[in-house]
C-alpha cells in the first residue's frame, strides 16, 4: 500500500509533463487528461485513507523511500515520502479541492486558447503541492516549496500579454523567494546543528540542542511561512496575485499552496515547542496579519481583492494558532481544512459572478445578482455564512477554536491575542457582509454601464472576450462550474461540524501533532458568547452601511485609514520607495562603478603603458648614430660588467 | 726596412723589445693616433682617406715589427693600395669638394658619444692593464719555417673552410656590389623619330612655339603671329597687350590671303581635285 | 718596451674609431672609422699572435681583413646608390626606421 | 602497453580541427558536418574514459607518461580523477551543441568573396579550444597543463575577434572596434594571470626540481619536500591568480562581460562554460593539491571575494541592458559559488562545487544558446527591444523559461543540488558568509525573472510579431540539455558517485575534517 503514496505526486506530474511536452495536438483533449489525472491522484489518496483508518493509530504514519538523491560524503538527502495523519489530510484537501477546480476550469476556461498549458500548469502545481506534504525530510519538502512557487508564478501570470500579471507573478515569485531563503537558511541550520535535516531525526532530536539554535531554525522556519503563506512582513503579493485567473486563486491562492506555511510550522512543531521565542513572533506576525488582512479587505471594492485580504486575514489566525503552540496545533490545521472549503467556494463564486459580469472586478458595479445567478447565490452565500462563523457551519467551529486557544495562551499575551482574535471575527463579518450586500443585494448598478470599467485593460486575455463590452448580461454559470461550488458548499456546511463534534479532528490528528488542553480564563461558553456578539456587530455594521444606504458606484475619497488600506496599508508603497528605488539606484551605481573603477584601474593601467611606450618611442629616433650610441654605451657596460665580475 | 725589421726578429722572445723598437713605436704610434684622430675630425673626407691611408700605413710598420711579414706587405697592397683607393673613388664620385658641417644634429649625441667613447677607451685599457700579458712567446719558433710558409700551411689546413668560405663571400660582395650599382634600364631608350610621333599624338604643339613676328604681315608688337594653318596665335603677343585686349587681329586678311595663295600654287601644280576633295 | 703598449695603442684606434662612426655623418667617414676598428682589431690580433708565439692570430687578421674588403665593396655599394637616389651621403638622412 | 585513450580523447578534436579547416572553400556544409562529427566521436570517446574509470579505483587512472623535455623534467603525463573526469564529459557534451547552435554563425556573408572560408575557421577554431580544454583537465603535469592553459587562448582570441555577434547595434565599424577590445582585453587579461602563472611555475621547479603533480603532492604528504611557508605562499598566489582571472573572480571578472557580449552565442557557452571551467578546477587540483598550507591561509580573503562576486554579479546582472551581458554577470555569481564552494574545505562545499562546475555548464549553455536564438532573430541584444515573445514564440519563451529557472536554481534543476551543497558546505564552516551568499539566490531570482519578463511577456511589439519559433535545429540543441537539467535534478547519483572519491582526496590533501553537526558532537 505504500507504494502508491509515490503515485499520488507522479499522476498529476505526469499529467503535467504531458500537456507542457504534449504540443498542439493535445489541445482537444488536454483539459480531460488533466482533469482525470488530478482526480486519480484524488481516489489514490482515498485509497490510503481507507487503508489509513484501518489501521490502529499508531501504525497509521506510513514512509516510501525511493532513492538516494544527493549522496555526498556527510550529507544524506533522500527523495522519500512519509504519509501520516497530517499529510493525509493535506493530501485529501489538495486533491479534492484540486480536482474540482479542474472541473471548474473546463468550464472557465473554455474559451482560452491555452487551456492545454493552463491544466498542465494545474497538474504541475498539484504535483509540487503533494511532494511538499508527503516529502519527509525538508530539503524534499524545499523542492515541493519552490514548485508551487513556480506553479504559482506560471499561474499568476498565465495572461502574460497583460504586463500586470506579468508583473504581479515576478513579485509572488521574489517575495517568496525571500521566504524560501528563510527555508535554506533554516535547513542549513538543521543540518550543522542535527547533521541530517529529515523530518524523523531532526524533531527527535531537538531536546539535545540550545535553545538559541532552535529559536533560529524557528524563526528562518516562519520567515519561510510568512513568504508562502503571505504573512506580515511578506504578504504583499498576494493581493496582486489576483490577477491569474480565478480557479488559481480559488485553489492557489485561498485553498491550498498559501497555507503551506500553516503546514511547515505544524510539522516542525517540536522545534516551536522548544522555541518560546520562535513561537511567541509567530503569534505575533499571526495576530498581525489577521488584522492586516482584515482591514485591506474592508477596503478593496475588487472582489477578488477582498477575498484576497481575507485570505491573508484568515491564515493569520492559522498562523496565530500554530505559534500557540500544542494547543492550537490541531485548531490550525482545522481552520486551514474549512477554510479550503469555503474560502475556495468563495473563489469561484466570485470565478462565477465575473463569468456572467463580463469579467467584472469593481464590486460597486454589481449589485442585486441573486436574481440572476441564484446557484452561485446559494453557494457563495453559504461560504460567507460559513466564513463569518454563523454556528453550525463550518467557520464557527475552526475559528472559534482559535480563538479560544488564543485566550488559553494564558497571561497578558493570552488576553491581548484573544482580544485581537475577537476583533478580527468582527470585522470579518463586517468585510464579508459588505462583499455580500454588493455583489448579490441592492441596486443593479451594472445597469447603464456601457464604457468597460478602467480595470479592463485595453489588452482583453482571450479567455475573456465572452460578451461585449456593453452592457453586461448576467447569467448563471455551466454545470461544470456549478457543480464544484455546490461541491465545496456541501463542504462549507458540514465540514465543521463533522470535523468538531465529538473533538473528532482532534483524535485523528493527535497522534501527529500531540494536543494539550490550555486553561483559559473563560469558559468556552464566554468565547463563543462574544463570538456571536462580534459577529453581530460586524454584520449590523456592514448592513448599516452598505445595506441601508446605496452604494456608490464611484468610490468615495474614504478616511485616511481607508485610503491607506486600499493601498495594502501602504507597504507596497515602502517596498518601492525603500527596495526597488533603492535597488535600481545600487544597481545603477554599481554598473557605474564597474565600468569606471574596476575595469577604470585596468584600462588606466593599459592606458599608462600606452603614455610611458609614446614616450619611449621617441628614443626610437630612426638615427642609425643615436642607435649606435646605445649599441657602444651597453658594450661598455658589459665590459664593465665584466670587469666587475672578474675583480669580484 | 725589412731586413731591419728582421734582424730584430730574434730578440722578439724577450718580454720587452729593443730600444729601437720602442722609438719605432712612440714616434709611429704618436702618429698614427694623430692620423686617427685627424680622419675622424677633417672636414674633407678626401682628407679624412688620406689621414686614415697614413695610419694603415703604420699599422703596416707596426705587423712588420710583430713579425707578421705577410699580414705587413698585404696591409700595404690590398689595403691601403686597393681599399683605401676605392674609398677615394667614391669620395671623387660624391664630390670631393663638399666640406661637411661637423655642427651636431642630434640633440646630446656628441657628448654621449664622447663619454661613452671616453669610458669604453679607459675600460678597455683597464681591461688589458687588468688582464696578465707580461708572457711574450715570440714568434721566433713559428716563423721559422719562413712567416709566409706558416700561414699558408695553416690556412689551407686547419682554416681550409673558412678560407674557402670568405672566397665565397668575396664573391658573393662582388656580384652585391654590381647588383647594387647597376641601374637596369627598365626600357629602350626613344629614337627622335619616336619622341616627334609621340608629340603629333599628343596633339598638344605640334612646332615650337613661334616667335613673334613669324608670318606676319606687320612687326607691330600687338599683333600675334599666325601659326600654319593661318590661325592668329595670342601667345605671341605680350601678357600685358592681351590682358589689355589691345591686339589686332589681321588673320582674316591673311587667311584669305593664304587661301588665294593655295588656291593659285594648286591650279598651277594641277591639284584642284585633291583641295576639293580636302574642302568637302 | 712591452709589447702590451701595442694593444693600447690598439685600443686607443678602436675607441677612436668607434667615437668617429657616432659623431660623423658623412657615410664615407663612417665607413672610414669602421675600417679605422678594423684596423685597430687586426693590430691586437698580430700582437696576440706574438704573445703566444703562434700563427693563428696572424691568421684572423688575414680572415678579418678579406672579410673588411668584401664589407668595403659592399658597403660603397650601397652608399653610392643612397647617394644617387638621395643626393645625399649623410647618414642622417636615411632615417626611415622612425616609426 | 595499453591505448592511450586520454591522448586520444584529446588529439581526435585536434585532429578534427586541422581536418575542418583543411576543407576547401566551397564545401562549407561538409566542414559544418565533419566538425559535428568529431566532435559526437569525441564524445564518444568521452563516454568510454567515463565508462572505464573506477570510481573507487586510484586517485589518477588511465594513466600515461612519456618523457618529454627531460633537461627539466617535464613529462608528457596524463590522467584523470573523478572531477577531471566529470568535467571531459562536460565539455564533450556540450561541443556538439555549441556546433549545432554555431551552425549558421559563421556563414560568410554576400559581401564575402567565395575564396572566404570563415565558417571552416570557426568551427576548426571550436575543436581546438576543445582539445586544449580536454588535455588540461588531464594533464597532470604542471608545465604541461600551463603550455594548453595559455595555448586556449589563442583560438579563443580569434574566435572572440573574429567572430562577433551580427546583432550589433552600432555601425559595423562599431561593431568591429568593440569585438576587438573585447578580444584584446579576453587576451592581456588571460596572458597576465598566465604569465604570474609562468613564474610560479618556474618556481615551484626550483623549489621542487619537476613538475609532476603526483610527484610533488607525494613529496609533500611525506615530507620530503619542504616548502618555506613564505615560498609556498608566493606560489600559491601565482597560480591563484591566473585561475582566479580565468575563473572569473572579483575583481578580475571584467573581461567575461565584454568578451561574452560581443562574441556569438556558442561561443560565449563555450568561454562561460568549458573554458572558464578550466581555471576552477584547476584552483580545485593545483592549488590545493599542490600547496594545501597556503590555500588555508588564504582561504578567508578568497572567501570574501568569491562573496563579493556572488553578490555583486547578480546586482550588476540586475542593472544590465543587454541580454548577453547580463547572462554573462550571472555566470560571475555563479563563479563565486563555485569558488566558494571549493575553498569552504568541506566535502559538500567541493562535491557542490564540483557538481557546479558541470551543472552551470549545462545551464548557461541552455540559456545562453536561446538567447543566442532569440537575439539572431530579432538582431538585438537589447533587452529593452523585446516584449511579447512568449505570444509569438511559445516554444522559445518555454525553453528560455526552463533555462532561467535553472539559472535561478530552482530545486528540481540540476543547479539546485550544486547550489545548495555549496551553500551547505560554506555555511557548516563559515555562517555568515554562508548567510550572505544565500542572498544570491534571492538577487538569482530577480534578475532571471526580470529578464523573461521584460523580454518574453506583455504586449507583442510590432519588431517581433513575425518571429518564428525554435526550428528543429535549434530544438536538438535545447531539448537533450534541458532534458539533462531535469535528470540530474533529480537523480545526480551517477555524477556524485565519481566525484566524491576524488572530493574525499582532496579533503585529505589539505587535511581538513568536515565539522561536526552539533548533535553528534554531544554524543
Amino acid at each position: 500500500m505504500e507504494n502508491l503514496i509515490a503515485l499520488l505526486v507522479a499522476a498529476p506530474l505526469l499529467g503535467a509533463a504531458v500537456l507542457l511536452c504534449g504540443g498542439r495536438r493535445l489541445d482537444a483533449v488536454g483539459h480531460w487528461i488533466g482533469t482525470a489525472l488530478a482526480s486519480a491522484s484524488f481516489v489514490i489518496g482515498a485509497i490510503l485513507f481507507a487503508d489509513m483508518l484501518g489501521k490502529d493509530e499508531e501504525h497509521r504514519a506510513v514512509g516510501q523511500h525511493l532513492f538516494s538523491w544527493i549522496p555526498v560524503e556527510g550529507f544524506q538527502a533522500d527523495i522519500g515520502f512519509q504519509l501520516d495523519q497530517l499529510s493525509m489530510t493535506f493530501v485529501l484537501l489538495i486533491t479534492g479541492v484540486g480536482s474540482l477546480i479542474h472541473v471548474y476550469s473546463i468550464g472557465y476556461m473554455e474559451h482560452d486558447e491555452r487551456r492545454r498549458r493552463f491544466f498542465g500548469y494545474l497538474n504541475l502545481f498539484l504535483a509540487a503541492m503533494l511532494l511538499l506534504v508527503l516529502a519527509d525530510n525538508y530539503l524534499l519538502l524545499y523542492v515541493g516549496w519552490e514548485g508551487v512557487g513556480l506553479a504559482s508564478y506560471l499561474l499568476i501570470g498565465f495572461w502574460q500579454h497583460k504586463p500586470s500579471a506579468a508583473t504581479a507573478a515576478k513579485k509572488a515569485f521574489l517575495v517568496n523567494r525571500v521566504g524560501d531563503m528563510g527555508l535554506s537558511i533554516a535547513i542549513m541550520l538543521m543540518f550543522t546543528t542535527f547533521g541530517t535535516f529529515a523530518f524523523g531525526p531532526v524533531l527527535e532530536a531537538t531536546g539535545e540542542t540550545g535553545e538559541g539554535k532552535l529559536t533560529a531554525i524557528g524563526l528562518m522556519l516562519l520567515l519561510a511561512a510568512c513568504g508562502k503563506s503571505a504573512q506580515v512582513p511578506l504578504q504583499s503579493w498576494l493581493g496582486d496575485a489576483m490577477e491569474g485567473p480565478t480557479p488559481v486563486s480559488a485553489l492557489i491562492h485561498a485553498a491550498t499552496m498559501v497555507t503551506a506555511g500553516v503546514y511547515l510550522i505544524v510539522r516542525s512543531g517540536e522545534i516551536f515547542n522548544a522555541a518560546p521565542d520562535a513561537q511567541l513572533v509567530t503569534t505575533v506576525v499571526g495576530a498581525v496579519t489577521l488584522l492586516f488582512g482584515a482591514i485591506v479587505g474592508c477596503a478593496k471594492d475588487d472582489i477578488k481583492k477582498a477575498l484576497a485580504g481575507s485570505t491573508m486575514s484568515q491564515i493569520g489566525y492559522m498562523i496565530l494558532a500554530a505559534g500557540l503552540g500544542p494547543i492550537g496545533y490541531v485548531f490550525a490545521i482545522m481552520h486551514l481544512v474549512t477554510h479550503g472549503f469555503f474560502k475556495a467556494g468563495l473563489f469561484l463564486g466570485a470565478g462565477s459572478v465575473m463569468h456572467g459580469m463580463n469579467d467584472e472586478v469593481d464590486m460597486r458595479k454589481y449589485g442585486g445578482l441573486r436574481k440572476y445567478m441564484p446557484v452561485t447565490f446559494v453557494t457563495f452565500g453559504l461560504g460567507y455564512l460559513a466564513i463569518i462563523g454563523f454556528p453550525g457551519l463550518s467557520g464557527f467551529f475552526s475559528k472559534d477554536k482559535i480563538i479560544e486557544a488564543a485566550f488559553a495562551k494564558g497571561g497578558t499575551e493570552g488576553w491581548i491575542l484573544g482580544g485581537v482574535a475577537l476583533l478580527g471575527a468582527a470585522i470579518t463579518a463586517f468585510y464579508m457582509t459588505r462583499v455580500m450586500l454588493m455583489t448579490f443585494f441592492g441596486e443593479e448598478r451594472w445597469r447603464n454601464q456601457p464604457t468597460p470599467s478602467p480595470a479592463e485593460s485595453d489588452v482583453e486575455p482571450a479567455a475573456e472576450h465572452r460578451g461585449t463590452h456593453a452592457e453586461p448580461h448576467p447569467h448563471e454559470s455551466p454545470k461544470s462550474m456549478t457543480i464544484p461550488m455546490i461541491v465545496l458548499a456541501f463542504g462549507s456546511v458540514f465540514a465543521g461540524g463533522f470535523f468538531g463534534i465529538g473533538d473528532r479532528f482532534l483524535h485523528w490528528l493527535e497522534p501527529v501533532t500531540e494536543h494539550a488542553h490550555g486553561h483559559s480564563p473563560l469558559s468556552a461558553t464566554t468565547v463563543t458568547l462574544s463570538t456571536m456578539v462580534v459577529l453581530v456587530i460586524g454584520v449590523g455594521l456592514a448592513y448599516l452601511q452598505y445595506g441601508r444606504r446605496p452604494v456608490p458606484v464611484v468610490a468615495p475619497r474614504g478616511s485616511l485609514l481607508t485610503r491607506a488600506a486600499r493601498r495594502d496599508l501602504l507597504q507596497d508603497d515602502f517596498n518601492h520607495v525603500v527596495l526597488v528605488r533603492g535597488g535600481e539606484h545600487l544597481t545603477r551605481s554599481l554598473v557605474y562603478v564597474d565600468h569606471t573603477l574596476v575595469d577604470g584601474v585596468v584600462n588606466g593601467t593599459a592606458a599608462s603603458m600606452g603614455g610611458l611606450s609614446g614616450r619611449l618611442r621617441k628614443l626610437q629616433n630612426g638615427y642609425a648614430r643615436s642607435y649606435a650610441v646605445s649599441m657602444f654605451g651597453g658594450a661598455a657596460i658589459l665590459i664593465a660588467a665584466t670587469l666587475l665580475m672578474r675583480a669580484v | 726596412m725589412t731586413a731591419q725589421l728582421a734582424a730584430h726578429s730574434t730578440s722578439l722572445a724577450a718580454y720587452s723589445t729593443s730600444t729601437g723598437e720602442a722609438f719605432q713605436f712612440w714616434v709611429l704610434g704618436t702618429v698614427a693616433v694623430i692620423g686617427a684622430l685627424c680622419t675622424v675630425f677633417m672636414k674633407k673626407s678626401v682628407h679624412s682617406a688620406l689621414c686614415l691611408a697614413g695610419t694603415m700605413i703604420i699599422l703596416a710598420v707596426f705587423y712588420l715589427a710583430n713579425g707578421a711579414y705577410f699580414l705587413g706587405i698585404v696591409q700595404v697592397v690590398v689595403y691601403t693600395g686597393a681599399i683605401m683607393m676605392l674609398f677615394l673613388f667614391v669620395v671623387m664620385l660624391v664630390g670631393v669638394t663638399a666640406a661637411d658641417s661637423l655642427t651636431e644634429t642630434i640633440k646630446g649625441q656628441r657628448w654621449l658619444a664622447l663619454l661613452c667613447g671616453l669610458g669604453f677607451g679607459i675600460l678597455l685599457c683597464a681591461g688589458i692593464g687588468n688582464a696578465s700579458l707580461n708572457e711574450f712567446n715570440g714568434l721566433a719558433q713559428a716563423n721559422a719555417g719562413g712567416n709566409v710558409e706558416g700561414l699558408a700551411t695553416l690556412i689551407f689546413t686547419k682554416y681550409v673552410f673558412a678560407f674557402e668560405i670568405t672566397g665565397a663571400l668575396l664573391i658573393t660582395a662582388a656580384v652585391g656590389a654590381m647588383v647594387l650599382t647597376h641601374r637596369e634600364r627598365t626600357e629602350r631608350a626613344k629614337t627622335q623619330r619616336e619622341m616627334a610621333e609621340e608629340r603629333v599624338r599628343k596633339n598638344v604643339q605640334l612646332p615650337p612655339l613661334p616667335a613673334p613676328g613669324v608670318y606676319a604681315r606687320h612687326n607691330a608688337v600687338d599683333i600675334p603671329g599666325l601659326l600654319p594653318d593661318g590661325t592668329p596665335s595670342e601667345l605671341t603677343v605680350i601678357k600685358t597687350l592681351r590682358d589689355r585686349g589691345q591686339i589686332r587681329d589681321v588673320s582674316d586678311e591673311a587667311l584669305k590671303d593664304l587661301k588665294a595663295l593655295e588656291q593659285r600654287s594648286g591650279e598651277r601644280l594641277g591639284r584642284g581635285d585633291r583641295a576639293e576633295e580636302a574642302a568637302k | 718596451m712591452n709589447p702590451v703598449n701595442y694593444l693600447y695603442l690598439a685600443a686607443l684606434l678602436f675607441t677612436i674609431g668607434a667615437t668617429g662612426v657616432l659623431i660623423r655623418r658623412n657615410a664615407i667617414v663612417v665607413f672610414m672609422c669602421i675600417e679605422l676598428m678594423l684596423n685597430a682589431c687586426n693590430l691586437a690580433f698580430v700582437t696576440f699572435s706574438r704573445m703566444h708565439g703562434n700563427l693563428d692570430g696572424q691568421i684572423i687578421a688575414f680572415f678579418t681583413m678579406v672579410v673588411a674588403a668584401a664589407e668595403v665593396v659592399v658597403g660603397l655599394a650601397i652608399i653610392v646608390s643612397l647617394f644617387r637616389s638621395r643626393h645625399s651621403a649623410s647618414v642622417d638622412d636615411a632615417s626611415l626606421m622612425k616609426l | 602497453m595499453s591505448f592511450p585513450l586520454l591522448t586520444a580523447t584529446a588529439a581526435l578534436p585536434a585532429i578534427g580541427a586541422i581536418a575542418t579547416a583543411a576543407v576547401p572553400a566551397a564545401r562549407r556544409t561538409a566542414a559544418k558536418w565533419l566538425a559535428l562529427l568529431v566532435s559526437l566521436a569525441t564524445l564518444a570517446l568521452a563516454v568510454v574514459v567515463l565508462v572505464r574509470f573506477d570510481p573507487d579505483g586510484d586517485r589518477y587512472q588511465l594513466t600515461e607518461s612519456h618523457s618529454w623535455i627531460k633537461d627539466f623534467g617535464v613529462r608528457y603525463e596524463l590522467g584523470v580523477d573523478g572531477i577531471a573526469v566529470a568535467l571531459i564529459a562536460l565539455t564533450a557534451l556540450l561541443i556538439p551543441f555549441v556546433i549545432l547552435a554555431g551552425w549558421h554563425d559563421a556563414d560568410p556573408l554576400e559581401t564575402h568573396s567565395s575564396r572566404w572560408r570563415p565558417t571552416q575557421g570557426f568551427f576548426a577554431l571550436i575543436l581546438a579550444v576543445e582539445a586544449m580544454v580536454i588535455i588540461s583537465f588531464e594533464a597532470t603535469d604542471v608545465f604541461l597543463f600551463y603550455i594548453f592553459f595559455e595555448a586556449m587562448l589563442i583560438p579563443l582570441y580569434f574566435l572572440i575577434g573574429g567572430f562577433g555577434d551580427r546583432a550589433h547595434a552600432g555601425s559595423d565599424e562599431h561593431a568591429a572596434a568593440q569585438r576587438s577590445y573585447a578580444a584584446v582585453k579576453f587576451l592581456l587579461y588571460n596572458l597576465v594571470g598566465g604569465l604570474i602563472m609562468l613564474a610560479a611555475v618556474i618556481g615551484l621547479y626550483v623549489v621542487a626540481g619537476n613538475f609532476s603533480l603526483q610527484e610533488i603532492a607525494e613529496a609533500r604528504a611525506n615530507g620530503s619536500l619542504d616548502m618555506a611557508t613564505n615560498t609556498e605562499r608566493w606560489l600559491f598566489l601565482g597560480f591563484f591568480f591566473a585561475f582566479a582571472v580565468k575563473a572569473p573572480l572579483w575583481p578580475l571578472h571584467t573581461w567575461l562581460p565584454n568578451a561574452m557580449g560581443e562574441a556569438t552565442a556558442p561561443v560565449a557557452v563555450l568561454i562561460t562554460a568549458v573554458v572558464d571551467k578550466v581555471g576552477t578546477f584547476a584552483m580545485l587540483r593545483f592549488c590545493l593539491g599542490l600547496f594545501p598550507e597556503a590555500s588555508k591561509w588564504a582561504t578567508p580573503a578568497i572567501l570574501v571575494l568569491a562573496t563579493i562576486s556572488i553578490i555583486y554579479g547578480a546586482l550588476l546582472a540586475v542593472g544590465q541592458r543587454d541580454i548577453k551581458r547580463l547572462v554573462a554577470y550571472a555566470s560571475i555569481s555563479h563563479f563565486g559559488f563555485i569558488i566558494m564552494g571549493i575553498f569552504a574545505m568541506t566535502s559538500q562545499g567541493q562535491s557542490g562545487a564540483t557538481l557546479y562546475m558541470v551543472n552551470h555548464g549545462i545551464s548557461t549553455a541552455a540559456l545562453m544558446l536561446v538567447a543566442g536564438f532569440l537575439i539572431s532573430r530579432r538582431g538585438s541584444r537589447l533587452i529593452a527591444d523585446y516584449g511579447g515573445v512568449q505570444k509569438v514564440a511559445p516554444v522559445l519563451a518555454g525553453t528560455f523559461l526552463i533555462g532561467s529557472l535553472a539559472t535561478l536554481s530552482l530545486p528540481g534543476l540540476a543547479p539546485f543540488v550544486s547550489e545548495f551543497l555549496v551553500l551547505v558546505g560554506t555555511f557548516s564552516r563559515y555562517p555568515a558568509i554562508g548567510i550572505i551568499a544565500t542572498f544570491g539566490i534571492v538577487l538569482a531570482a530577480l534578475y532571471t525573472l526580470v529578464l523573461y519578463q521584460r523580454t518574453m511577456t506583455g504586449p507583442v511589439r510590432p519588431e517581433v510579431s513575425a518571429m518564428p519559433d525554435l526550428r528543429v535545429r535549434e530544438l536538438a540543441v535545447i531539448a537533450p540539455l534541458i532534458a539533462l537539467l531535469i535528470f540530474l535534478g533529480v537523480y545526480p547519483k551517477p555524477l556524485t558517485d565519481i566525484v566524491n572519491p576524488a572530493v574525499k582526496q582532496t579533503m585529505s590533501d589539505v587535511q581538513k575534517k568536515d565539522p561536526q553537526p552539533e548533535v553528534e558532537a554531544v554524543k
